[in-house]
């Protein structure tokens, strides 16, 4: 049984429909913990002092508003190359969760680098790019919304992740090169010998694995639903067929 | 020199026409009948590969299509004969004088498109058709606007180009007294998809 | 509560905002499906019963 | 050839292009303040991005009265390549745009105080970057092209892509201005405007086609 | 309701027709016939009052004049209803439901103009006409693209609205079995204008 | 009270003018390097300028609409005093266009590091400077209404128009974010204001009333 057998839409919602509640569970459960855990039981950092906890909601969401374009880019490929209506559907369906943990990367960096940077703002490369990213979803959001058809939608959407990609990972160079960066580098590879303390690495893992599940769980509830609105209007475009 | 078979097409997502089917020789006209919103033009755009068909095969030599729709595709800013050389010269043709005065438009010549009334616009975006040296012609409605002695010039510049070895597929809902066959379209209009609640029609 | 020093807006309001968004995300989300499964569940009630 | 010679004939696109050009680069003073220093700072970013403001503007003609008269439908079925047909239109487009801001761009470098070495240099960023603007927007404009409000849709797509160009382009000008090493930056902007060129026409052909069905 | 007399229409500065007469009174249709270019546009537009006329005088009210183009005139992204009801608001009227049902366009009420077949489209477009709720309508080419039953559903719409005391000129290449008089314009073509190097006619 | 809800119905013009807002404001940096201090020197000059662009970018759907559709003429017959309806014409263009972007300025002042004194003074004189920007752009537009390529006509027509509420303007915005006096620029820009709102649409109706002959 291969894989693509989940790209028949029946099957697909029969799936999720039995896996998605302790799913939502789990990732709940991780989530909540993770927080609770980094915010009540993790002591200050001796530079920032407490502002050292926002790491837990700051990290996993620029974690996921990368890899939910990243997501998108797949399922735009498997949609231009095998024409799966699932794939293009959920590449619809993570775009407003990758805005929001866009938004809450965007926000709760901008809140911390008032204390830390002491501005609001600044154009360091990896804001720059994230903003770029946010404007990147946007455009990718507002196309889908603007087009009636949703098999023209999905193709233009994909070139348009495709393309937009490109243009993402340039910019990203381009920015690097542009200024030098206040922000800090990753703490969190493997090679490296500094990484963070274990007390700050347990629950931010924590946080970063209910992120991932999350924003899992989300994308196949909303795919779920985006099929659904796709069989009603064909089923409309059917009635409405037979009035005629 | 064109075949259709168990063609369906579709617009906006929405099924059309269904199981046509046809043969087209050199030669031969086809005129598509229908009513209003049958889905004369869906198969017609269908046929020049501006979009792809729903079922079914097309077989013939997409090259030798040349394609006239509704609108008249005319820059209103250019004059008659700059229209008529752009499409010549995207055609590789070479000439554009005898087509000129084909459809009586050689004292309209260095006007621009934009001055010219309903039907020498009309014209002029038939006589197009004839730069383009293509041997199939699918027109969408052509007559539109037309007077009955342009209504003449143009049936004669199909029947010449029939017997020229040429082919015309054309929708019309006014009699042109060319005579080819007729395609009344109504009884392939498309029926309901059956229901199905498993898996292949599930969206 | 642990004590959140001189920081305690910048945390709290970090928290608060995420929190928010999050939320927003999962109710939306949540409704929009419950909304589109009865509305798909009526249609094809009805498609079901006019043939 | 025949989008050249409209694109002159109708007129609008090559005059709006360069006017808007004119009034914001005539404005920046007004608006920023008479000090020279400040404006010698900020003349090689003001020259590039009236130009990519220009471009912007001039874009939603790019395929939008081609698709109204219907003449892109019979050139989606012409012996051209959609994708040739797309270059040309680029070509046209910056023909009318592009070109006339490269050459206006010294005369209004003189407004805002440029630095003398920094002529040679807004002029070759520009003239190797707006391709890339005309290109990029031209598959913005087949992505669009059609749609309700397709104009605002149109600026929205092609902003964040516009950036990288502006970044190299304005760096460019930039370090050319203030006299410091610019291979990177230019190799930079010349590899992406190549790279558009190659690869995005086929992006925006796909795109048209599919608009067109 | 309106009366022409010794009107000359031009087209681009160059006269088109001159010394066209004709009075028109409540409930008759006025049937205007010529070759393409004769210049019927350019007199419905001039009695429209889109342009002046060269010389002689139109009376009648030209408030109560609604005018139908070639061109549909159609938001295209906005649907049949808006379309509608947007031109029911500029004329002050409150109701588009018998319009509606009038041209058969009950069922793509809520389709964008865009997504409409030709005929419909100009179905949409006469439709126009009746919610603008004025007396004298003035049609170029109404039925282009129409089949024969939209063709049925104008006449009779014109039919009603003669009876209701209304009065209708409109230009056509075919007969549409409305009972009007026939006006061709043929012998109204302007004459080349005696070339006169005194000062009254010498630009 | 129709014309507002058009505009809104219509949405294109609100959206457009905050999306041009937008991408200026975000352009600049790119486009004039990233170094913060040069960023707020100049940010009131830009958010100012940007507004300008955004006002004259949303003129030509101010009058252009109504002439096309005829409603124009409806309007002038209609038992309305021209210089009445004129003056709802620019109260909606500045509800839809002007008032957001006056919202949106202390947001992406932020962007443009914006001295935090800066705020309350580029909002008070957007607030105050924009209505101007309205019933100025009101007067081109009822200039060039009808005319072939109006809106190239009416932008170069404007800009003059605009250069003293842009200079009072950017000046009120530039002297508050440095904490300087602001009275004198204050007080002027809220005498253009006024004086536009007061006089200019008589000017408008009658250059009107000469284009609908
Ligand atoms: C709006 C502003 C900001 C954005 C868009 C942003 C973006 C990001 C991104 C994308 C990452 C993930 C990097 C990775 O996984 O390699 C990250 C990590 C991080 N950010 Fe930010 N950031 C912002 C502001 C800040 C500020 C103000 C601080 C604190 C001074 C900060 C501290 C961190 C830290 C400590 C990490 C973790 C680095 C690691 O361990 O990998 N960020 N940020
Ligand atoms: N985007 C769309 N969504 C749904 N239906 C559509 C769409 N576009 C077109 N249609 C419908 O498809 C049908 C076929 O249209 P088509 O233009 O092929 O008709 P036609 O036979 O050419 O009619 P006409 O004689 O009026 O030109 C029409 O009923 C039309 O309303
Ligand atoms: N700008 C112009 N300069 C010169 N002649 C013009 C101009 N515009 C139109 N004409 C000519 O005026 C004449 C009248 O045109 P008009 O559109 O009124 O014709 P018509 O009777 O409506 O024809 P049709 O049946 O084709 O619609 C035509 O011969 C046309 O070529
Ligand atoms: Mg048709
Ligand atoms: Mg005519």
């Amino acid at each position: 049984m291969s894989i693509w057998e989940y790209a028949n839409p029946k099957k697909f919602l029969r799936t999720t429909e039995r896996i998605l509640p302790p799913l939502w569970l789990v990732s709940g459960v991780l989530i909540l913990g993770g927080l609770i855990w980094g915010f009540f039981f993790t002591p200050d950092d001796y530079r920032q002092g407490s502002t050292v906890k926002i790491i837990y909601l700051h990290v996993p969401a620029a974690l996921m508003a990368i890899n939910a374009w990243f997501m998108m880019l797949v399922a735009s490929l498997i949609w231009v190359i095998r024409r799966h209506h699932v794939s293009a559907l959920a590449a619809k369906a993570a775009a407003p969760v990758g805005v929001v943990m866009t938004l809450i990367a965007l926000i709760t960096g901008a809140i911390w680098g008032q204390p830390m940077w002491g501005t609001w703002w600044a154009w360091d490369p990896r804001l720059t790019s994230f903003l770029v990213l946010f404007l990147f979803y946007l455009g990718y959001i507002a196309l889908w919304e603007a087009i009636d058809n949703p098999d023209t939608a999905a193709d233009l959407t994909s070139i348009l992740c495709l393309v937009g990609s490109v243009f993402a990972v340039l910019s990203r160079y381009a920015v690097n090169f542009w200024n030098q960066g206040l922000h800090q580098g990753a703490s969190l590879s493997l090679d490296k010998q500094e990484n963070v303390a274990d007390v700050f690495a347990y629950p931010l893992y924590a946080c970063m694995a209910g992120f991932i599940l999350f924003f899992l769980v989300l994308v196949l509830y909303r795919t779920g639903t985006e099929i659904r609105l796709r069989r009603m209007k064909a089923l409309l475009a059917r009635e409405r067929m037979s009035d005629a | 020199m064109i075949e259709v078979r168990d063609l369906g097409v579709s617009r906006g997502a929405v099924p059309v026409l269904e199981a046509v089917g046809f043969c087209l020789a050199a030669g031969e006209a086809l005129v598509l009948r229908g009513p209003n919103g049958i889905g004369k033009t869906t198969l017609l755009r269908t046929l020049a590969g501006l979009q792809p068909p729903l079922r079914g095969e097309i077989i013939g030599d997409r090259e030798q299509i040349a394609y006239a729709a509704h609108a008249d595709g005319l820059k209103l800013t250019l004059s008659v004969e700059e229209n008529l050389w752009f499409w010549a010269r995207v055609f590789g043709s070479e000439d554009i004088a005898p087509v000129l005065s084909a459809f009586n438009l050689v004292g309209l010549r260095t006007r621009p498109a934009g001055s010219l009334s309903a039907g020498q616009k009309r014209r002029l975006s038939l006589a197009r058709l004839m730069v383009t040296g293509r041997r199939i012609w699918i027109l969408d409605e052509p007559t539109v606007s037309l007077d009955t002695a342009s209504v003449q010039l143009f049936a004669s510049a199909v029947v010449a180009h029939l017997s020229a070895g040429g082919a015309a597929i054309m929708a019309t809902h006014i009699d042109l007294g060319i005579d080819g066959r007729l395609l009344d379209l109504a009884p392939f209009k498309a029926r309901l998809p059956a229901l199905d609640f498993d898996d292949g029609g599930f969206l | 509560m642990p004590d959140l020093g001189k920081y305690a807006d910048t945390v709290l309001s970090a928290y608060g905002l995420s929190a928010l968004l999050l939320l927003g995300l999962l109710v939306m989300t949540l409704r929009r499906g419950a909304k589109v499964r009865a509305e798909l569940a009526a249609v094809e009630q009805r498609v079901k019963s006019n043939g | 050839m025949r989008d050249l010679r409209l694109a002159f004939r109708a007129g609008g696109g090559f005059g709006l292009g360069l006017a808007f050009f004119l009034i914001v680069t005539v404005m920046v003073p007004f608006s920023v303040g008479p000090n020279s220093a400040t404006l010698a700072t900020i003349a090689p970013g003001v020259l590039w991005l009236g130009a990519l403001l220009a471009c912007l503007l001039s874009l939603d003609r790019l395929l939008a009265l081609d698709w109204e008269d219907g003449s892109l439908d019979l050139l989606a079925t012409a012996p051209l390549p959609l994708e040739g047909v797309l270059s040309i239109k680029a070509l046209a487009h910056w023909l009318t745009t592009g070109l006339p801001l490269v050459l206006a761009a010294p005369v209004l470098g003189v407004l805002l105080n440029l630095p003398a070495g920094g002529y040679l240099w807004i002029t070759l960023s520009l003239l190797i970057g707006t391709p890339a603007l005309s290109v990029i927007g031209c598959f913005g404009a087949a992505l669009t092209v059609g749609l309700k409000r397709g104009g605002l849709l149109m600026s929205l797509l092609v902003m964040p892509l516009y950036v990288p160009t502006l970044i190299f382009g304005a760096e460019v000008a930039r370090r050319g201005a203030q006299g410091m090493a610019v291979e990177t930056p230019l190799l930079m902007l010349g590899g992406i405007t190549l790279g558009s060129i190659a690869l995005l026409p086929f992006a925006s052909a796909a795109v048209l086609r599919v608009n067109l069905r």
